[in-house]
């Protein structure tokens, strides 16, 4: 009933300040690599399952995805995991009425355990990554 | 730009005779506890006439005057000029809800939310002769639920209500939670239906940006959440 | 066109509770409002609401009656006896059934209603939801209205009452949004629209309370009963006059004067702080007047020794307040304090059902007078004069709508052309006057002059001046023309009324020869029961207000000296 | 949907971020340095407590990625929420049994 100016594109946008915040970084990061892992997840699948054809083949598709080069976007695989995963702890705890009041600490406690394993993970791949034999 | 005066930029658009919106700048001179809604009534006063925006008690009780002040949405009364430690100070309407002119925007996406979960007591019962018995620790719960001013704020900050205009919103699921933990209200079953629903509170994302812009200072994600605690013990019929 | 059976003007607790009673009655009724409901000043009303429940310890022996005693000493003896006792049997019903509506009132140990003691009365009195009871109210009967659906039409600024041959007709409104100017018909209107405090440069009242609606229902041929009695509440926040409720002293809080001296002991040894607003008033102006003031402008409201706990559970909106207006956390410094205008007595004259001598009109709330407040209203009793009159004239306005037929739409035609003109006129405006200055003039004339302490030159020079602006608001400059949220025309607008509810405040006080709760002359200094234990009514003329005057009623209490 | 969907998605998260944790930790820590081969795998995979642990983050990471999927596209009102739930499942349904079958294929 009251004319009003509807069309979205005029709506007065929000300040980037606003958009964002730590939580709306965490929520945007979130889907994001929910996203990624979601068409990796469905690539790993259909990869393993399609090389079951034969073991010839499987081998040696394994063989090309374990170079080093591989290894490094395993890595950042690696980090975009963690970041979910951890992430979706914090979610969690707050669904369970933990940590509600604090958000932004626990954000930022858990992206230095996040950070702490990813560091380790890439210390122990590194050999590898520089070219060390598989056995 | 001299210590006593300050630059307001004010969103303008009036869809009647204008095709985008543009910032005017106007020089203010800076009172002590001079407030936004003061300089928007300096600007209406002694500058610009065509102003428009919303105000009535200027002591942050009714929520007329929720507005984007420098990046978040805060209540114009509230926020003090020199608070701000800016000076230039940008002033636009609520984002992403219709415009109807400047600062005022269409408040009926908000209020429909609002009435949507059925927010008033329900009883099944006729009440007792005198009040209600009600302890001081069942009261305690109503401290802070009760408090929201329906002043948008929130919801013009929600993400989820961005991208979906038909979101509840955490203003209206607070307004849930607060007849939820009333001692008296047997309105559950009742208000499962609007907010146990596709656009109702699953859809909350904790992004906490309510929170953070609450001029009430509630905790819109705890409720939500309590709420959500609250709405799955009753559909596990644990309740 | 729209057309309802009742139209309540103005949405706050008073125009809420009329609508509901009369829906609830099988009447087709509709809220129009300057605002959104829930925008309404009652929001701001912190204290409580006063209610002989007897739950408190000290309050058991309380008693409808004994509240009736109380108010009517509380307003010095001008109210009528008669109405108050009404008003005071009523209210236990009224609060009973805010509560069972959802009302969250603060709890006794034992499950009851809470209450805290206020000025000017005997017993904890006061029931109260932290320090947040309007806003708690309102909401409350807001959710009734969504529950029952009553057609809201908000920001809607009434124009004018339709009235022909003594008889409403209906309204004419400006849709602020759209800048649509419509006519409602409808046989039988309530004004709810609150105080006219904006006239004061200085007031606790919301920007909005400017008593348009007292000035709408004098045009249309009401009288105002008792103008001239304006209350100041003692304890408003310097430099905003944001309102510190009367709870904070009913709470134990202090006022204490530059020299460190809790001051009321001079002027009301007994009651201390906790006297009715009137008289710590003009204690505290009167130690700004003698030199015993912080920078000479204000006084101290000490809550430090109430600790952090009784402050942050009993009057959390307080601290928020003085935190976000005034840099001031009451835990760890003084509140800086000075009196302002608050609260209209006076009003549309009305009987104890809401009903005016006018056919059709009736009011409720601020802007009506029944009387119940007299010559000042004790804390704790607005809010409960909202729910109780706003219920009655609903009773009373569902029986008069199912006695009398339609209103006639032609009228209410004719009467939008003529305000369309109006508003056409204003724009096209010839003249150079800026009526924001007029309005600014305005408050401060009436501050000035007719303020706490009044003389007769003093307000002869303040008629004087709002001759002037009168005058001077007929020669403005072009407004602007726009038809969305067109605040300058709406400003305009509502300054003609305004001025004129200034001249009846300000003719009234000079017409009122004594001193008499907030009225307070220096060259009357005395109660004069024998020539003034009568209301003062206002007529309108084009020219100056004509008064007349009407008995009080006295049943059960004889005037004494009042002293706390 | 609303309420089942939300908790079977929390579900699934805890289920996810256990078995997904040893997952990992199997295969960065534990048989970190081991050439990949299908042989290996198949000895791995003969331990029943490792094949149903398999199984069913398989399952549970399915159903969680595609609800998550749904939530996204609903949060911005493309398409119609109905279509999405029932387009995910058939997908949903479609991968487990290709990863189930892959799974079958080392456990047998």
């Amino acid at each position: 009933m009251i004319p009003a100016y509807r069309s979205r594109k005029m709506m007065a946008a929000p300040h980037p300040w606003e958009k964002w915040r730590m939580g709306t970084v965490a929520f945007a990061m979130h889907r994001a690599s929910g996203v990624v892992i979601a068409l990796y997840g469905i690539t790993h699948v259909m990869v393993v399952s399609f090389a079951l054809a034969g073991e010839e083949g499987f081998n040696r598709l394994m063989d090309t995805f374990q170079q080093p080069w591989v290894l490094v976007l395993e890595m950042l695989l690696v980090a975009v995991v963690l970041f979910h995963m951890l992430n979706g702890v914090r979610i969690l705890l707050f669904d369970i009425g933990v940590g509600v009041r604090h958000q932004k600490a626990l954000f930022l406690g858990l992206m230095v355990v996040g950070a702490v394993v990813l560091t380790l993970t890439v210390i122990i791949t590194l050999p590898y990554i520089q070219g060390r034999e598989l056995a | 730009m001299s210590e006593n005066q300050f630059t307001l930029k004010v969103f303008r658009f009036d869809p009647d005779t204008d095709t985008g919106h543009r910032y005017d700048s106007y020089t203010v001179p800076l009172r002590g506890g001079m407030t936004v809604l003061d300089a928007l009534f300096y600007v209406l006063e002694e500058k610009d006439p065509s102003l428009a925006f919303r105000y009535a008690c200027r002591g942050a009780v009714c929520g007329s005057c929720a507005m984007h002040i420098n990046g978040t949405n805060r209540l114009a009364c509230q926020t003090q000029i020199v608070t701000l430690q800016a000076t230039e100070v940008q002033v636009s309407p609520l984002p992403y809800l219709p415009l109807i002119k400047d600062l005022v925007v269409e408040m009926a996406p908000f209020y429909q939310k609002m009435d949507n979960v059925q927010p008033y007591l329900i009883t099944h019962e006729s009440p007792p002769e005198k009040e209600y018995l009600q302890s001081p620790r069942q009261r305690k719960k109503l401290d802070s639920v009760t408090d929201c001013i329906w002043c948008a704020a929130c919801y013009s900050a929600c993400p989820v209500a961005w991208g979906d205009p038909e979101y509840l919103g955490p203003a209206a699921l607070v307004k849930a939670q607060r007849f939820a933990v009333d001692s008296r209200d047997q309105g559950g079953a009742e208000r499962l239906k609007p907010t146990d629903a596709e656009e109702g509170l699953w859809r909350c994302h904790t992004v906490f940006n309510c929170v953070e812009v609450c001029p009430k200072e509630i905790n819109q994600t705890e409720a939500i959440e309590g709420l959500r605690r609250r709405t799955l013990k009753r559909r596990l019929g644990w309740k | 066109m729209f057309s309802h059976q009742v139209l309540v003007v103005g949405g706050g607790l008073a125009g809420l509770r009329a609508a509901i009673e009369a829906h609830d009655r099988g009447v087709d009724v509709a809220i129009l409002s300057l605002v959104h409901p829930l925008r309404s000043h009652s929001g701001a009303a912190q204290g409580g609401v006063n209610a002989a429940l007897g739950n408190a310890e000290e309050g058991k022996d309380d008693s409808p009656e004994r509240h009736a005693y109380d108010t009517v000493k509380g307003s010095d003896f001008l109210a009528d006896q008669d109405a108050v006792e009404e008003m005071t049997n009523d209210t236990p019903e009224r609060i009973y059934e805010m509560e069972h509506w959802g009302c969250p009132f603060s709890r006794n140990p034992d499950g009851t209603i809470a209450q805290r003691p206020f000025g000017g009365g005997a017993f904890p009195r006061t029931c109260y939801g932290s320090d947040k009871t309007g806003h708690y109210m309102l909401h409350t009967l807001y959710e009734q209205t969504i529950k029952r659906g009553i057609r809201v039409y908000a920001e809607w600024t009434v124009l004018s009452i339709v009235v022909q041959d003594d008889l409403v007709n209906g309204l004419v409104a400006l849709h602020m949004p759209t800048g649509q100017v419509e006519g409602f018909t409808a046989p039988a209107v309530i004004m709810a629209t609150g105080g006219a405090g904006r006239i004061y440069s200085q007031s606790t009242n919301a920007i909005i309370n400017t008593g348009s609606g007292i000035a709408l229902a004098y045009m249309a041929g009401a009288l105002l009963k008792d103008m001239e009695f304006v209350q100041f509440h003692p304890t408003c926040l310097y430099p905003t006059n944001i309102l510190i409720t009367e709870g904070a002293r009913g709470e134990g809080g202090y006022l204490v004067n530059n020299r460190g001296e809790r001051f009321m002991k001079d002027y009301a040894p007994t009651a201390m702080e906790l006297a009715p607003r009137d008289i710590v008033s003009r204690s505290i102006r009167t130690e700004i007047a003698q030199g015993r003031a912080f920078e000479d402008v204000y006084v101290h409201l000490d809550l430090r020794h109430l600790g952090q706990e009784i402050i942050l559970e009993r009057l959390p909106g307080i601290r928020d307040i003085a935190m976000h207006f005034a840099g001031v956390d009451p835990v760890k410094q003084p509140i800086p304090v000075l009196p302002a205008q608050h609260y209209t007595m006076g009003g549309i004259g009305t009987d104890s059902w809401g009903q005016t001598p006018l056919n059709g009109l009736f009011a409720a709330g601020e802007c009506a007078c029944v009387s119940v407040h007299g010559a000042n209203r004790l804390g704790g009793n607005s809010l409960l004069e909202t729910v109780v009159f706003g219920q009655r004239a609903g009773v009373r306005v569902s029986e008069w709508v199912k006695g009398n037929g339609a209103a006639n739409p032609a009228r209410v035609e004719s009467a939008l052309g003529a305000s369309n003109q109006r508003l056409e006129e204003l724009i096209a405006g010839k003249g150079e006057e800026d009526p924001c200055l007029i309005r600014q003039e305005m408050g401060e004339v009436m501050m000035e002059k007719v303020g706490i302490f009044r003389h007769r030159d003093e307000m002869e020079e303040a008629i004087a001046k709002l001759r002037e602006l009168q005058q001077r608001l007929a020669h403005t400059r072009p407004l602007y023309g726009g038809k969305r949220f067109n605040l300058d025309l709406l400003r305009t607008y509502e300054l003609g009324g305004l001025l004129l509810v200034a001249e009846v405040i300000a003719h009234g006080a000079l017409v009122r020869e004594e001193s008499r709760g907030s009225h307070s002359r220096r060259d009357f200094e005395t109660r004069d029961d024998q020539d003034w234990m009568k209301h003062t009514l206002a007529h309108f003329t084009p020219e100056v207000p004509r008064f007349s005057f009407s008995p009080v009623s006295i049943t059960k209490w004889q005037p004494e000296a009042r002293k706390y | 949907m609303s309420a089942w969907g939300w908790l079977l998605q929390r579900i699934t998260a805890g289920i996810v971020l256990i078995f997904l944790a040893i997952h990992l930790w199997l295969l960065h820590y534990v048989y970190l340095g081991e050439r990949l081969t299908f042989q290996r795998i198949e000895e791995r995979l003969q331990a029943p407590v490792l094949w149903t642990a398999e199984g069913l983050l398989l399952a549970a990471a399915i159903y969680h990625a595609l609800y998550g999927l749904r939530g996204i596209a609903i949060d911005y009102r493309w398409g119609n929420p109905r279509t999405w739930t029932w387009s995910l499942t058939v997908v949903g349904v479609a991968g487990f049994l290709l990863g189930g079958y892959a799974l079958y294929c080392f456990a047998s």
